[in-house]
């Protein structure tokens, strides 16, 4: 191709490279666009998260300092009725029992959903991918955009009607709010440990299979292990929806502020108190501030999981060391 | 493990032309020092072998020449290239790689067609010319001797090809760029005997219009195809000669060792 | 043996936790397509919605729905998709990124209603967007943001080192091998994340009734000038969707076949997103063939 | 009511010079989610021969309805109560529009076995002094309470009307008539309370004091549970506003448009209640 030249020409040839190399040239353009790009992009998102942390933490934060609420009062106080006074003139805003049942829904929302996610993502990646491609998966992502409302009225007349049969009691509490739940958090878990059990090299099931080990040790040892950082934001993701879920945990859990009891009392998460309240209190006042104070503590809560989750996940995650080339 | 001097070297200058030299080119992965002062100079249209044992620097070295290693490591030291020091914050790098290109360890074909795979790039860089992009494209695949057994199938996937094939298309994919230096991660480490020896004959034929630089764990890869020789050990370079030299008369212990197989 | 039976009985849980699942996706699904298909016919999905007479359908909302989705990925998909790649490939491993990634999932847990009520007071009346599908499409952009940037973000990162560092060794900018050769590979994982993306489009309500309002003014779907407030284009007319409408007839609904709207309405919901769900799998695929030549 | 069942059906009335004086109004009203179907319906048979006039018409809750109005931020504030019994509203500022009255009556399980209840039962149960339907004459079953959502407009009223300030038990609560008539419906032993217009055949609505929840009964304020539905402007509304709420308060609302969507006319009323709970008559 290039072969041996005249030396005039390579000189030149030479000083055309040497200028190149060190002007800019269309890719430096094309990256500084693209990094102009991603960066508006996260700087945008960040923004949009800054700017509604702020709002939720300025009104939230309002019940404390306006209305002067005790905050202590407000975390272990078991009685919400934020429009009246008690006996000691104080307004009646105990979020305890709220908090307490909105973990307890999420957390078994998430624990009762995750091996039946964890089960149907393996069906589908390890198992018979065929068969869970084609017709389990849309049908799974089918469930995530059916409204929530449907979720609460199915629930109301199958669930509620059916634990009011086998336990007494009028059927609204926790169990329903968690099987409800479990029901609309499982597309999200299951699709997100699909994507991250699938991105698991197969390479390494090879190499695990070609020691001996039989598929299910395969899938325990190294498939789940390397899909553990996955698995846990399938995770995250799902509880968040099961956080911030109102409308169908609402008809079923019975939304009456009281301690719960068990599983099987009628009682109120903070997202469904949230929701039935906002409409109806103005902003400004007390009660609204109050409930502005709920979603505080959700996004707290909510934050601690996170940071939780992943300080779980953390240890015997094998994530690193794969990507520790990049 | 034995332990030899790093003090004790022996390393050539080039009497002929040189297409690519370096100066106390130091590499380090946060603190860790992973490259010391490596100096070394380059033939042009030659083929030169950098060898040692896993872990000796060569890859990290050979990165550092089209400034691969930028994101994860800190590079001191010169690069002189066309009289130009490229390992600098002012130099633009995509042109340094336009001009010195790479073939990796494990084949990485594009996710397109084998055509795609090698156009792509080129109509990136302005070539939108339909016979100039299909002549790079055989032109290319035949210097990779790949042409004969995909010229039919040029829009089938990529990832469709054998190991061998896949490595052999990355060198053509590089090949069609026209760069001046070919540098190569041992190319050959994970094919078949077969495949080695095509792509070892593809590599000689190569020479004669490319620089190449092609590290390699292979020491027989290294008589057969290397006009010179670089031995690498422990992020030192403590040898560098004509490559008959190196395997039969070295002047380093540490060479003499390795060599022969008394290493370690 | 020891190893052999418990792989027997680990694949035997498997099949059982699946026949469960299978089993409840089944029901769902059944009850929702047969207390609903009875109710659904072409004057149903054709006809405007009744607000005190039996028989009326639900042609705007559905529209509105669609509408809603395709303004609110017109909006999210770009923004996600650019700090997906952020995360991805430019991000330093520190501690701010850490923070960025924590909070993005942290408002993914927020409540609807929160963010319908925020989308209400910023975009509605402060931007003086009124209640309209373009401050619905933004509201529910709050909330797409989190699962699709996440979703971008691990199907990016899934593509093998290797092929960024194919496409940087011959020359081509990050930017040019991001988007030529690592988003490409990427496509499928970042459809899982449309896709239900999307699906909570369809399904939202709460935020919606805040942002995008609960009427379905008439429309004129012959109207192509999306300026003009009649046109059924015009992002800046309030639009009621499917799913606050089957919220609304549940709830306040006072027509008397308000049970068959809202069971046929949930069973047109459901074809509908399957339909999407399907054509986006398509689609994606296509375009994945394309892009890769995959055979 | 030919007329208005004519307007409905073609868009052909268009042709209308009323409105000319004014170019483009936009009118947007927001609040009560129980009035907004009415005033939705309204404000579109409105629109067909007002054509300048653009009106949305939006749900939220009395209290957004309320709070966004007193601010500016709307043009309309409907709400389910009256101002003054909202917290945090200046009524003073804001002027009512009632344009419709609405009956709300106890709902409970078939299956309870009482079809009366005195007004001094209602409230023991509501308190919680009687746990079980065999203390107000019913069958032996648990009752089960489901009340509204507190600072809701049907709570507000019922509350007035049953409660005479005593505090309600702490309980099951539902902001909307479609979950509440379901689990009344649905859960043996139920009690709540609903508008007229979502009592059906699958729910008991027993007499209060003997006297049966309908419209006349409410009319002459023989029944005590009732509310107005308002529509508050901030101060006097301007031009286009006004004439939109006079066609609210028209006969050809009041006398077919209300009555179909389950409320009580104003212009039947014969009696008139004020914000403190007052009834007078007309």
């Amino acid at each position: 191709m290039e072969g041996i030249k005249s030396e005039t020409e390579d000189k030149l040839k030479m000083d055309g490279i040497k200028k190149e190399l060190r002007n800019p040239s269309k890719a430096t353009h094309q990256d500084y666009f693209g990094k102009a790009i991603s960066y508006i992009c996260i700087t945008l998102v960040g923004c949009l998260v800054l700017s509604i942390l702020y709002f939720i933490t300025t009104r939230g934060v309002a019940t404390f300092t306006e209305n002067h609420v005790n905050l202590w009062a407000f975390l272990s106080g078991t009685n919400w009725n934020p429009g009246m006074l008690d006996s000691h003139g104080q307004p009646e805003v105990g979020a305890l029992p709220m908090i307490v049942t909105s973990f307890c829904v999420t957390v078994l929302a998430a624990l009762v959903a995750t091996p039946f996610a964890l089960g149907v993502a393996l069906f589908m990646t390890e198992i018979s991918p065929q068969k869970g491609t084609r017709f389990l998966q849309p049908v799974i992502e089918l469930l995530v955009g059916i409204p929530s409302v449907v979720y609460g009225f199915i629930g109301l007349s199958v669930i509620v009607p059916l634990i009011r049969h086998a336990f007494g009691g009028t059927g609204f509490g926790i169990l329903a709010g968690t099987i409800v739940l479990f029901v609309m958090v499982l597309p999200t878990i299951t699709s997100l440990s699909i994507d991250s059990i699938r991105s698991v090299p197969m390479y390494y099931r090879s190499a695990s299979l070609a020691l001996g080990a039989t598929r299910w040790q395969t899938i325990h040892k190294v498939v789940l292990r390397a899909a553990t950082p996955g698995i846990l934001t399938a995770i995250i993701f799902g509880m968040a929806r099961a956080f911030g879920e109102a409308l169908a945990v609402q008809m079923v859990i019975g939304n009456a502020t009281l301690m719960p009891h068990g599983l099987l009392t009628p009682s109120s998460t903070l997202t469904s108190q949230l929701t039935t309240g906002i409409g109806n209190t103005t902003m400004g006042t007390l009660p609204n501030n109050a409930l502005w104070s709920l979603a505080l503590i959700l996004l707290l809560m909510s934050l601690v999981f996170n940071v939780l989750v992943r300080f779980i996940g953390k240890r015997g995650s094998m994530k690193n060391e794969f990507k520790s080339c990049k | 493990m034995q332990t030899y001097s790093f003090d004790q070297k022996h390393i050539i200058h080039i009497p002929t032309e040189k297409a690519l030299t370096t100066e106390n080119l130091q590499v380090f992965y946060g603190d860790n020092h992973a490259m010391h002062d490596a100096s070394l100079e380059f033939p042009r249209y030659r083929i030169t072998a950098l060898i040692g044992a896993s872990g000796s620097g060569k890859s990290t070295y050979l990165r550092c020449l089209n400034r691969m290693n930028d994101a994860i490591a800190t590079v001191k030291g010169k690069i002189i290239y066309r009289d130009t020091n490229i390992n600098s914050k002012k130099i633009n790098v995509y042109e340094v790689r336009k001009h010195i290109s790479m073939v990796f360890q494990r084949p990485n074909p594009f996710a397109k067609s084998i055509r795609e795979n090698i156009t792509f790039a080129l109509r990136r860089n302005g070539i939108k010319d339909k016979q100039e992009l299909a002549y790079r494209v055989e032109n290319s695949l035949k210097s990779a001797a790949l042409w004969d057994e995909v010229k039919d199938d040029l829009d089938k996937s990529a990832l469709a090809l054998s190991g061998g094939q896949q490595q052999r298309l990355c060198i053509a994919r590089c090949v069609a760029m026209k760069p001046d230096i070919l540098l190569l991660d041992e190319p050959a480490s994970a094919l078949d005997p077969i495949s080695t020896a095509k792509i070892e004959e593809t590599l000689k034929e190569l020479r004669k219009s490319y620089t190449i630089i092609i590290v390699t764990h292979n020491m027989q890869q290294a008589s057969r195809i290397a006009d010179y020789t670089a031995f690498f050990h422990m992020g030192h370079v403590l040898e560098y000669d004509k490559t008959e030299k190196i395997f039969t008369n070295p002047q380093i212990k540490a060479t003499e060792d390795y060599i022969s197989g008394n290493f370690g | 043996m020891n190893s052999k039976a418990a792989n027997n009985v680990a694949t035997g849980v498997i099949y059982l936790l699946v026949t469960a699942v299978v089993g409840i996706l089944i029901f769902l699904l059944g009850y929702i397509l047969i207390t609903g298909v009875p109710h659904v016919s072409i004057h149903f999905i054709t006809s405007a919605a009744e607000s005190f007479r039996a028989g009326g359908g639900i042609r705007d909302q559905l529209f509105n729905s669609l509408y809603l989705l395709v303004l609110t990925l017109i909006i999210s998909f770009p923004i996600a998709l650019g700090s997906g790649i952020y995360l991805s490939e430019y991000a330093p491993h520190n501690w701010f990124t850490g923070l960025i990634r924590t909070a993005i999932e942290v408002l993914s847990s927020l409540p609807s209603v929160v963010v319908g009520l925020f989308g209400y007071l910023l975009f509605v009346i402060k931007f003086n967007l009124g209640f309209s599908i373009l401050a619905g499409a933004i509201a529910l952009t709050f909330f797409n943001l989190p699962l699709l940037t996440r979703s971008i973000e691990e199907s990016l990162e899934d593509v093998p080192n290797l092929q960024r560092e194919a496409g940087l060794s011959l020359g081509l900018s990050r930017w040019k091998t991001i988007t030529g050769i690592v988003f490409p590979a990427a496509l499928p994982g970042i459809l899982t994340g449309i896709i239900l993306s999307a699906g909570r489009v369809f399904g939202e309500a709460a935020a919606l009734i805040y942002t995008a309002g609960q009427s379905a003014p008439t429309v004129s779907y012959t109207n192509w000038n999306p300026f003009s407030a009649a046109s059924f284009l015009n992002p800046m007319r309030p639009a009621e969707t499917l799913a606050v409408h089957i919220w609304k007839v549940n709830t306040e609904g006072v027509t008397p076949d308000a049970l068959q709207i809202s069971s046929g309405a949930s069973a047109v919901l459901i074809v509908v997103i399957l339909l999407f769900n399907l054509a986006a799998r398509f689609l994606g695929n296509w375009a994945f063939k394309k892009m890769t030549a995959a055979k | 009511m030919g007329v208005l069942l004519a307007g409905c059906g073609s868009n052909s009335a268009s042709s209308s010079k009323k409105s000319s004086s004014s170019s483009n109004v936009k009118i947007t009203a927001v609040g009560s989610t129980a009035l907004q179907p009415l005033v939705e319906q309204a404000a579109s048979d409105y629109q067909k021969d007002n054509s300048k006039v653009n009106i949305s018409v939006q749900g939220g809750g009395s209290g957004t309805g309320l709070s966004q109005v007193q601010e500016g931020a709307v043009t309309i504030g409907n709400s389910d109560i009256f101002a003054e019994q909202q917290s945090g509203i200046k009524a003073n500022k804001l002027v009512d529009h009632k344009v419709a009255v609405v009956g709300m009556t106890p709902v409970v399980n078939k299956g309870v076995g009482v079809k009366n209840l005195t007004m001094a039962q209602l409230k023991g149960i509501f308190t919680g002094k009687y746990k079980n339907w065999k203390q107000v004459g019913g069958k032996d079953l648990k009752i089960n309470v489901v009340n509204r959502v507190s600072g809701s407009g049907t709570r507000a009223t019922f509350e007035g009307a049953v409660l005479e300030g005593a505090k309600a038990i702490k309980t099951q609560e539902q902001d909307s008539n479609g979950t509440v008539q379901k689990i009344v419906s649905t859960t043996p032993g139920t009690i709540s309370y609903l508008a007229f217009s979502y009592v059906n055949s699958k729910i008991e609505a027993p007499s209060v004091n003997n006297v049966k929840p309908t419209d006349q009964n409410v009319e002459n304020n023989k029944w005590k549970i009732w509310s107005y539905e308002h529509m508050y402007t901030k101060g006097q509304p301007n031009a286009a506003t006004k004439k939109f709420l006079n066609y609210m308060n028209s006969s050809k609302v009041q006398d077919s448009l209300v009555q179909k969507l389950g409320y009580i006319s104003i212009h039947d009323m014969k009696v008139q209640k004020n914000a403190s709970g007052a009834v007078t008559t007309k």
